[in-house]
């Protein structure tokens, strides 16, 4: 492997992008780590939080779109609330998905779980998780997800088939639609 | 009149980013000047010397200097302009380095501006006036607060030098933290037999009078003759009778008193000697647990007491003392780690403790004897986790400084946990080991390479008891990039210092100032850092920020050697920058006399009139009287009202 | 010297040596970049900047004025900063008054080792300043000519121009008094050249008292008189007396007095400028007084006043024949409309009843304020320019001022210090205003005799009411010349000051 | 007391026993709920990791609605039981603080919504918890007053999750590292509460369905360390947490090789029980793992 | 002599064309007060009130700068210094409109000091020769008026260049001086003859308004009698606030101050500045070394009283009074103290 290329590698844009968006001030970081011993989802990272942090500071934009770790943030801000900087970490994070999802960045599996979940508010108003089920099998072809909870869950007759539908369904959907007509998501 | 005018480059700090020689031509056109020139570096010897000669030369009455701050050399080029012959005084400075040069790039607004704050400094010298000193005698005795090392030091060696010393302290026995430490790094020996002696000399030294128990709690007066008063808390026992044979703390039923000097590791007896070296070797009762002293009933200590001592009666009292001099030496407090960090149990797990209970643990004379025993269950632990920067290098909880010694100590306290058990394994998570001092690197090296103390870099997230008796210690190790946990016994936690609980309130005392962590301020961080800004008040040690003992003791040597040097003195001159009163306009209505906040300002009769008078050793030159005389009555010398109008309106001409 | 422009704006700053220089040293060092705009004046200590430096320097042409000190409680001389604080704060709200935004004047704490907050301080201030853009000159302001009529503003007591029946009464007690030669004269007040002018009586004899008048006519302070008088006294006393003989007592000064000529009195004695034993005291209820001015709106200018009679809350005028039919609640004095003090609070003969006054009576209203207040800066600006251009600096203003007690020492005629010039430029005029203003905020009672004495009708008391509105703000309601035993605002302060609060600059 | 009441979506799906026990014992306690009319989704985790924009554009539409109907019913404030809604709202809420945000999320909605603060006639109002609201508003001795049945002799593990008061700037509310509002609740209705150390740490959210292996790892972890801490049961204060911990709890067991029965309750459900209200009302039936074996212990018989 | 008739909805056309070749200074109201400021083509026709402070500022500035003084350095040598001098002395030619005969008959007092001793003031000098007074005939005598003891009238022509006089639909404007007759003829008016005998008439009906005339002969003798009387001095002193409303209002009021001002060595350079003084300040005659003869405020009102009702009459030619019975100073007076009462009771035993 090639050794990185500070010079080459440093996007400023993308890092001044970065913290403007965040509002956060990345230099701050002095890499103590607490960040990545707090998080929760740490073990399952392909980059630890406080590298993420590393990778801003040098500008390293491919490594950070590269990297399964924003996607996977289940933004519990414990991170935040530790920085021994005040670094609003889980804010990063969420700054980077955004970034990243705009210049169609995505998931493999999270974005479709994401798609799904609005996809069923913007057409009723709110959430409906049967919805959100099906119409994320039907993305990802992962048909078999959580069908062993089915059984656990079926009878307890807590989950409606047909969704809340609201009066204002039009409104929310208005709001989606404004959304992408500004373009706001890329 | 005639007015100098010198320019200094600073080398490039100063003509760096402004035109320098731009700023002595323009200052050509001021008014009054005579003469005008730059200079590479004016506080040099050829610097100063250039300013003696033209002075000569061009027969100059005053010179302005424009370079760094005042506040570092205003003395400096008073000197030199009293060398040339002048009045000290009719000299200024204009600030262009700190205020100028470092502070902006943009070349032609910096020469401006330097230009504009020398003209202010002509207008106000062009106003300035020959003052002259006063002599008056000095107490040849100093205080000195604080009787931990940095304390002891200062005092033995001003009454080694001949000086009467009032050592206070607010403990029941003096040797501050010091003497709470089991050894001492890099040479791992112990603390109380290199303090010990100290202490001894103390107690024995015929020029030192020490009050245990008690607090300056209020100051007046001047560099050279302060009165202050000292609050001695009661301390029930007659020091005059006590022999400190201990017999009272063995039949004391108070048995469950909090035993500060342990560090509340272990409870004591309401009445007590704190340790075995204790000097004063006395006995003396917290009248919070005393059973005769909340509910009036017991009086076994009494009854015991071999020589009478007890006396149940006693009361605080204030003592006055007349002296020249006081030097602080309040020390540290470890920062409160308990209400910043829940992650680490916020306290509420057992056997997360700070490193100096962990001396205490370790400590011979401590509560367990010298055993490392953790304080849940009174087991041995076989692996121990120390965390440093709890409460150091942390903005989210105001902490932004480096506590300094505790890399070193935490490595000490990892090689004496591997000396007393020695199958156990330590932990150290860090950020970065700082180890700069003579033979410090090498111990740290040491404790990883000899004692096989395994040092992880990175900050612990979360201290989480495991429900089985052990501690999970979650952290990152950042060099692998991975997060990882260990199971410890123990967690010694290496928290962060401040200045001593109360440190805020002596300085209001003492008149100086402190920063937001309870560390008093030097008056310059490297070229005065023994003195504060308040003549005649010294620091020593870490009440003017952390340090380890040796720095510690070469502070209180040093603040020693100040006093020394300033009582040696005959007389001092009295600073003639002060208020006066013209009498003409004085109205005697006294509002001057109500707004002084040193009293030195009087009313008297004059003539038949009623003139307020300024008492001038009294005076601090404050100016608020000046700012309160409706009629400009009184004016501040150096600061008249016209000299800061001529500055306003060197800049302010619509 | 001007700034570099376009650039930069003139903002001063007036520092204390030993915490905010230092920390603008340490900010230095720390090469903390900031703008180049401030221009730094170091004093010892915040307690010494006086309010007119700011003030002189904002006039002068400054766009912006920053005056930073050691943190409350840790002032080098432990309470410049606690004074400073209560006088700035006064500064900064009342110069909207003349029309300059108080924006461009901030106080702050910064310390010695706060440099990364100076650093702070000075951005945000210069931006701040950047943001307002240069400041409006004074000189440069379209001067607005224009005294609008002042309808009288709400609230309002009961008043009467009636003759008093306890008058009878004061002057019997006069007469006792003035027999027995204990007392050097008595001030009161008589009839002058028409019947809408009081002059002042000195009563020396007791036939004198026969000339003394009370009614809504008595508007001039009695007390104005009374430290030169208690000095005659003295003076008078020691006619004859040779070296080494014993100094005699001085004859005491009587005083006849309505409610706020008993306020003056204890302003004086407040401050120690007579002593209490050098006076004694004759008080009566005050139904309130009548504005000349007001009057003369009514009944018209240069006509000559043939008599003059008070009924119940009616004056009957005739002035070139004619007969006119006024109110009180027309013509009386706006201070009278709002008085909360009718009875002397100190005295030592009362006579006739007090007079009561309803609880909720606030001491707030003020035609000129209301007016003033309506007015944006820039008109107000405008207002000053107009009418300060027609003070002719005749001092009638200060030496009718009662708290005027510099005398002759007034910085108004003084070269050390140099506050104001010989120039009647209308900054300089202006400024020897708000110098007076200021000096008494905290101790002016509000009598408005400056505004009654001026020829001019420069309306020079809204800048004392506007300063005694602040102190009351400030100061939980205090009302100077109402409590003997009080200590008046500026001259104390408060660890913990319950209504200033600590500013902040947007940014910092 | 009068609050204006934001259901969330999971309210009428998974989480249909805390919206049911949240209602019964608000009604119990004397306070009145007004439903607002006609509210959305607040676009949970998906919208803000989608956009703050969309997010803070989907919360304002309720903010506003919440607005109104407290202006109208009189509510003082408006709460939520669900810890992510009330996430999402007060983000929201603190975001439009910013003009330039505000305008962006103005942009996208119907009309702009009302100012923040105190200001107007109906001010965007804060979100409050209703844990919050009962602990700190209606009060610990109130709720005490009404126990009928005490918790008595039952250990519960506090588990607040992590969003209640994190981030702390944001939600204000409780020490983010050791709350203890539910501690004092569950202690104020008789129980025993056990030392839990991990009343904060992530279960795994809605990570769930996307990454099942993150959130069996950290769900087990919380389940295994309420048994060592001798637990009887779980008391949480999220529909997500419960998802994880309750339905999830078998995925948590087979990944770590052990055998789990530990009921996890809301703690709406655990008052229902102590202020003696029906059980059909607090719909102990659509726990996943039983309770029945536990409540024995205050002599409680349980059918589900 | 000429007399001209000026129609009332004349007299702002008139005044405008003055004010193309001349500054025009007519009485404004402002407030309560009515003073002198310029009046430029547009502006509504003046006020024709008595002015609240006498016009004389108009002659003698209330602060006008003598010498303008700046200091240059050599750039060889910066202490070979040199300094230059200006001091202007051009006035504006200007017309007085309005003013009072009291106030005309004030600048023939003025005149004595400034122009008829041994030095003349060239500032005093210019602005006089470059003003026209054009004075308003009294109609209004109030309490405080007393210009009939003191050798005026409310339609005295002492001072003034023309006579102004209200009549019905107009004003008759009658030249007193050649300088007057040269205004007039130039302004191209109408005669106004036919009306003069109207204007007369209002003259003496003014005249009847002012208080009665008590003998003022015996002034200057008794006052120099009184000199050394404190005790009269100070009876009549005590009330006195020392400010300077009367001096200011005093249409002969004389005094005044020099101050440097600036600096010589800056850019904007030095003042030598005069400003108007007062007598009753205690500053007034204070020496340099801080002695004052005239220490007590008694001291000073005798000089002032003294000064108007003694010295004149021997300094002034036709030893007048330096007083016009304007008024003023009894009117404007904060405490009204009334220079007559005093001016009597000194007459009085």
């Amino acid at each position: 492997m090639d050794s990185i290329n500070l010079e080459a590698v440093r996007d400023e844009d993308f890092l001044r992008t970065v913290e403007k968006e965040s509002g956060q001030n990345l230099s701050r970081c002095y890499q103590c780590g607490k960040c990545t011993a707090g998080c929760p989802c740490g073990p399952a990272y392909d980059m630890q939080v406080s590298q993420v942090m590393r990778a801003i500071q040098l500008g390293d934009k491919q490594a950070v779109f590269e990297a399964a770790s924003p996607w996977l943030c289940v933004s519990c801000s414990t991170c935040t609330a530790r920085c021994p900087n005040e670094i609003d970490v889980a804010r990063v994070m969420d700054t980077v998905r955004h970034m990243n999802r705009r210049e169609g960045g995505k998931h493999p599996t999270l974005n479709a779980f994401w798609d799904s979940f609005l996809k069923t508010v913007r057409l009723s108003g709110r959430a409906y998780e049967l919805g959100v089920m099906a119409l994320y099998m039907l993305r990802t072809g992962k048909v078999l997800t959580d069908m062993d909870l089915a059984p656990r869950i079926m009878p307890k007759r807590k989950l409606p088939f047909v969704p809340h539908v609201i009066r204002g369904k039009a409104a929310v959907g208005r709001i989606f639609k404004r959304f992408h007509d500004l373009r706001m998501d890329g | 009149m005639k007015i100098g005018v010198f320019i200094c480059h600073c080398g490039s700090n100063i003509a760096g980013t402004v035109d320098c020689v731009k700023v002595a031509k323009n200052a050509e056109a001021f008014p009054d000047v005579a003469y005008s020139t730059d200079n590479m570096y004016m506080c040099s010897e050829p610097g100063q010397d250039h300013i003696v000669e033209m002075v000569k030369k061009h027969d100059l009455d005053g010179v302005v200097v424009a370079s760094c701050s005042p506040r570092m050399h205003e003395p400096t080029f008073r000197r030199a302009v009293e060398r040339a012959g002048l009045n000290k005084y009719m000299f200024e400075m204009a600030n262009i380095r700190e205020h100028v040069s470092w502070i902006g790039k943009d070349k032609d607004a910096n020469t401006n501006k330097a230009s504009e704050l020398v003209r202010m400094a002509v207008e106000k010298l062009r106003r300035n006036a020959p003052l002259f000193s006063k002599k008056f005698e000095t107490i040849k005795k100093v205080l000195v607060v604080g009787a931990g090392v940095a304390g002891i030091q200062a005092a033995l060696d001003c009454a080694d030098a001949g000086l009467q010393v009032v050592l206070v302290e607010r403990e029941p026995a003096i040797g501050g933290k010091m003497a709470k430490l089991d050894k001492t790094f890099p040479t791992v020996d112990c603390s109380s037999c290199i303090l010990g002696p100290k202490m001894v000399d103390v107690s024995q030294h015929p020029n030192i009078t020490l009050y245990t128990l008690s607090e300056v709690e209020k100051v007046s007066g001047y560099v050279g003759n302060f009165s202050v008063n000292i609050k001695r808390r009661a301390p029930y026992v007659d020091f005059s009778k006590c022999t400190g044979c201990g017999a009272c703390m063995e039949k004391c039923p108070a048995k469950k008193t909090p035993d500060r000097f342990n560090e509340f590791m272990g409870p004591t007896t309401a009445i007590n000697i704190p340790f075995p070296q204790a000097i004063p070797k006395k006995a003396t009762i917290n009248p919070q647990y005393c059973r005769k002293l909340t509910e009036g009933k017991c009086g076994i200590c009494a009854k015991i007491c071999p020589t009478g001592a007890i006396n149940y009666e006693m009361k605080d009292e204030v003592i006055t003392e007349e002296v020249g001099a006081i030097v602080a030496a309040t020390g540290y407090d470890l920062m409160d780690w308990k209400s910043n960090y829940g992650e680490y149990g916020g306290g509420r797990y057992p056997d997360v403790i700070t490193s100096l209970q962990y001396e205490r643990l370790l400590s011979a004379a401590g509560p367990t004897g010298g055993h490392i025993l953790r304080p849940s269950d009174g087991r041995e632990p076989k692996k121990v986790a120390f965390i440093c920067c709890v409460g150091s290098r942390d903005r989210s909880i105001g902490r932004p400084y480096c506590s300094g010694f505790c890399c070193m100590y935490t490595a000490k306290q990892a090689v004496l946990t591997k000396d007393h058990i020695p199958d156990s394994q330590s932990y150290v998570f860090y950020m970065d080991i700082r180890a700069p001092g003579k033979l410090y690197d090498e111990f740290t090296r040491r404790a990883i390479e000899e004692y096989g103390t395994e040092y992880i870099r990175g900050r612990v997230s979360a201290i989480q008891p495991d429900g089985k008796g052990q501690y999970i210690v979650r952290a990152a190790d950042t060099l692998l990039g991975k997060p990882v946990e260990v199971a410890v016994d123990l967690v010694v936690l290496a928290v962060g210092v401040e200045g001593a609980k109360g440190s805020g309130k002596l300085a209001e005392t003492l008149h100086i100032s402190y920063d937001n962590f309870g560390f008093f301020l030097e008056s310059h961080i490297k070229l005065r850092p023994v003195e504060t800004n308040t003549a005649g008040v010294f620091l020593a040690g870490s009440c003017q920020g952390a340090k380890d003992i040796p720095s510690s003791v070469a502070q209180g040597s040093g603040a020693a050697a100040k006093v020394i040097g300033l009582l040696s003195k005959p007389k001092l001159e009295s600073d003639p920058q002060i208020s006066n009163v013209n009498i003409k306009r004085c109205v005697g209505c006294g509002k001057c006399v109500d707004v002084c906040p040193f009293q030195a300002i009087t009313k008297e009769n004059i003539r038949g009139e009623i003139k307020a008078q300024v008492i001038e050793a009294v005076c601090q030159g404050c100016g608020l009287c000046a700012a309160t005389c409706p009629q400009g009555a009184i004016q501040l010398s150096h600061f008249t009202d016209n000299q800061i109008l001529a500055e306003v309106n060197a800049l302010c001409q619509c | 010297m001007s700034v570099l422009t376009g650039k930069e704006l003139r903002i001063v700053g007036f520092l204390c040596n030993w915490c905010s220089y230092g920390g603008a040293d340490t900010a230095g060092v720390a090469r903390a970049t900031q703008p180049t705009d401030l221009r730094i004046i170091r004093v010892p200590c915040s307690g010494r900047v006086n309010p007119l430096f700011p003030l002189k320097a904002l006039l002068s042409g400054a766009d912006g004025v920053l005056v930073s000190g050691c943190h409350p409680r840790d002032c080098h001389y432990s309470a410049g900063n606690f004074y400073a604080r209560r006088r700035l704060e006064l500064l900064k709200e009342f110069l909207p008054i003349v029309g300059i935004d108080p924006a461009r004047f901030h106080y702050t704490w910064v310390s010695a080792s706060e440099g990364p907050r100076w650093k702070q301080v000075v951005t945000a201030f210069t931006d701040r300043i950047h943001k307002l853009g240069p400041a409006p000159k004074f000189q440069d302001a379209v001067p607005s000519y224009d005294m609008p009529d002042l309808a009288p503003v709400a609230p309002l007591r009961n008043l009467s121009c009636g003759a008093n029946p306890a008058l009878e009464d004061l002057k019997k007690q006069l007469k006792e008094a003035l027999s027995d030669d204990h007392l050097f004269c008595v001030v009161g007040w008589q009839k002058s050249f028409d019947g809408l002018h009081a002059t002042p009586l000195h009563m020396r004899k007791p036939e004198d008292v026969d000339k003394l008048i009370w009614g809504p006519f008595n508007v001039h302070s009695t007390a104005n008189m009374i430290p030169q008088l208690v000095n005659d006294a003295k003076a008078a006393a020691m006619v004859g007396v040779k070296r080494g003989d014993p100094i005699p007592p001085a004859k005491k000064i009587g005083v006849v007095v309505k409610g706020c000529d008993g306020k003056w009195l204890v302003e004086l004695l407040q401050e120690k400028l007579i002593d209490r034993d050098a006076v004694e005291i004759f008080a009566m209820g005050c139904n309130g007084t009548v504005s000349y001015d007001r009057i003369i709106a009514k009944i018209g200018a240069g006509k000559r006043i043939d008599s003059v009679e008070g009924n119940g809350d009616t004056l009957r005028v005739v002035a070139d024949g004619q007969e006119y039919s006024l109110s009180m609640k027309d013509v009386a004095q706006d201070k009278c409309r709002a008085c909360t003090v009718p009875n002397a609070p100190v005295y030592d003969h009362f006579a006739g009843d007090p007079v009561k006054v309803s609880e909720d009576a606030k001491p707030e209203a003020a035609a000129i304020l209301a007016y003033l207040d309506g007015l944006t800066l820039e008109q107000r600006m405008s207002f000053w320019r107009g009418a300060i251009e027609r003070c002719i600096r005749c001092h009638a203003c200060r030496n009718a001022c009662p708290m005027c007690v510099c005398r002759e020492y007034c910085v108004a005629d003084s070269r050390e210090p140099h506050w104001v010039t010989q120039e009647d430029t209308p900054v300089n005029k202006l400024f020897f205003q708000l110098i007076h203003a200021l000096h008494l905020a905290g101790r002016c009672t509000g009598c408005g005799e400056c505004n009654r004495a001026c020829p001019m009708g420069v309306p020079v008391g809204a800048l004392k009411l506007h300063a005694a509105r602040i102190v009351r703000a400030l100061f939980d309601g205090y009302q100077p010349g109402t409590k003997l035993e009080a200590v008046p605002p500026f001259l104390g302060y408060e660890v913990e000051e319950k209504n200033i609060p600590e500013h902040q600059i947007e940014g910092a | 007391m009068k609050l204006a009441y934001y259901p969330g979506c999971s309210g009428m799906g998974t989480s249909a026993e805390y919206e049911r026990s949240t209602r019964a014992v608000c009604k119990a306690l004397g306070i009145e709920l007004q439903d607002l009319p006609d509210w959305s989704c607040c676009g949970s985790t998906p919208a803000h990791a989608t956009d703050a924009v969309l997010s803070a554009a989907l919360s304002a539409r309720n903010l506003t609605i919440a607005a109104k109907t407290m202006a109208q019913s009189g509510a003082t404030k408006f709460t939520t039981p669900c810890p992510s809604c009330l996430l999402n709202l007060k983000t929201a809420r603190h975001h439009m603080a910013e003009p330039e945000f505000r305008a962006k999320v103005d942009a996208i909605l119907d009309e702009p919504c009302p100012p923040i603060g105190q200001k107007g006639e109906e001010p965007l109002p804060d979100t409050y918890s209703v844990l919050q609201l009962l602990v700190e508003d209606y009060g610990l001795e109130n709720i005490k007053s009404k126990v009928k049945t005490p918790l008595k002799g039952l250990k519960i593990a506090p588990y607040y999750g992590c969003l209640l008061s994190r981030p702390p700037k944001i939600m204000q509310f409780d020490d983010p590292e050791n709350p203890t509002s539910m501690d004092r609740l569950l202690e104020a209705l008789g129980a025993e509460v056990v030392p839990f150390p991990l009343k904060t740490e992530c279960c795994g959210a809605s990570m769930g369905i996307p990454r099942r292996d993150i959130t069996e790892r950290l769900s087990g972890r919380l389940i295994e360390t309420a048994v060592r801490y001798g637990a009887d049961m779980i008391a949480v204060a999220c529909p997500l947490c419960h998802m994880n911990l309750d339905l999830r709890q078998e995925q948590a067991a087979r990944a770590k090789n052990a055998v789990f029965d530990m009921p996890v309750l809301y703690f709406t459900q655990l008052m229902g029980i102590a202020l003696g209200l029906k059980e059909s009302d607090l719909g102990l039936n659509k726990l996943c793992v039983s309770p029945t074996q536990a409540l024995q212990k205050i002599g409680k018989e349980v059918s589900a | 002599m000429t007399t001209c008739f000026l129609a009332s909805d004349g007299l702002a056309s008139w005044l405008a064309k003055s004010a193309q070749t001349r500054r025009v200074l007519a009485p404004h109201k402002e407030g309560k007060a009515v003073l002198f400021r310029e009046w430029k083509e547009g502006d509504p026709a003046p006020e024709l009130a008595k002015s609240t402070i006498s016009p004389k500022g108009a002659i003698i500035p209330a602060c006008e700068t003598l010498v303008k003084y700046q200091i240059t350095k050599d750039p060889e040598n910066l202490s070979k210094r040199s300094l230059a001098l200006a001091a202007p002395t051009e006035a504006t030619p200007t017309v007085l409109f309005g003013c009072r005969s009291c106030d005309a008959r004030g600048l023939v007092a003025l005149d004595t000091p400034y122009l008829k001793g041994k030095f003349k003031d060239p500032y005093y000098a210019a602005r006089r020769e470059a003003t026209l007074i054009v004075t308003r005939t009294c109609d209004s005598p109030t309490h405080t008026c007393f210009c009939t003891w003191v050798g005026g009238g409310p339609a005295s022509p002492e001072g003034s260049d023309v006579l102004m006089t209200t009549v019905d639909g107009g004003y008759v404007l009658e030249s007193v001086t050649d300088k007057g007759e040269a205004f007039l003829k130039e302004s191209g008016l109408p005669d106004g003859a036919d009306k003069m005998d109207e204007a007369r008439k209002t003259r003496t009906e003014a005249a009847k308004k002012v208080p009665a005339r008590p003998d003022l002969s015996k002034a200057p003798e008794r006052l120099k009698a009184r000199f050394n009387d404190m005790a009269f001095w100070v009876a009549q002193t005590s009330k006195c606030l020392s400010c300077g409303a009367c001096t200011y209002m005093c249409p002969t009021c004389q005094c005044f101050n020099i101050s440097d001002e600036g600096d010589a060595s800056s850019e904007q350079g030095g003042r030598r500045l005069r400003s108007w003084d007062y007598c009753m300040s205690p500053m007034f005659t204070r020496e340099a070394s801080g002695h004052n003869p005239r220490m007590a405020k008694a001291q000073r009102m005798r000089n002032r009283v003294s000064h108007k009702y003694w010295y004149s009459t021997e300094t002034i030619e036709d030893g007048r009074f330096s007083c016009t019975g304007c008024g003023r100073c009894v009117a404007q007076c904060p405490v009204s103290l009334d220079i007559r009462e005093i001016v009597q009771k000194a007459i009085e035993e």
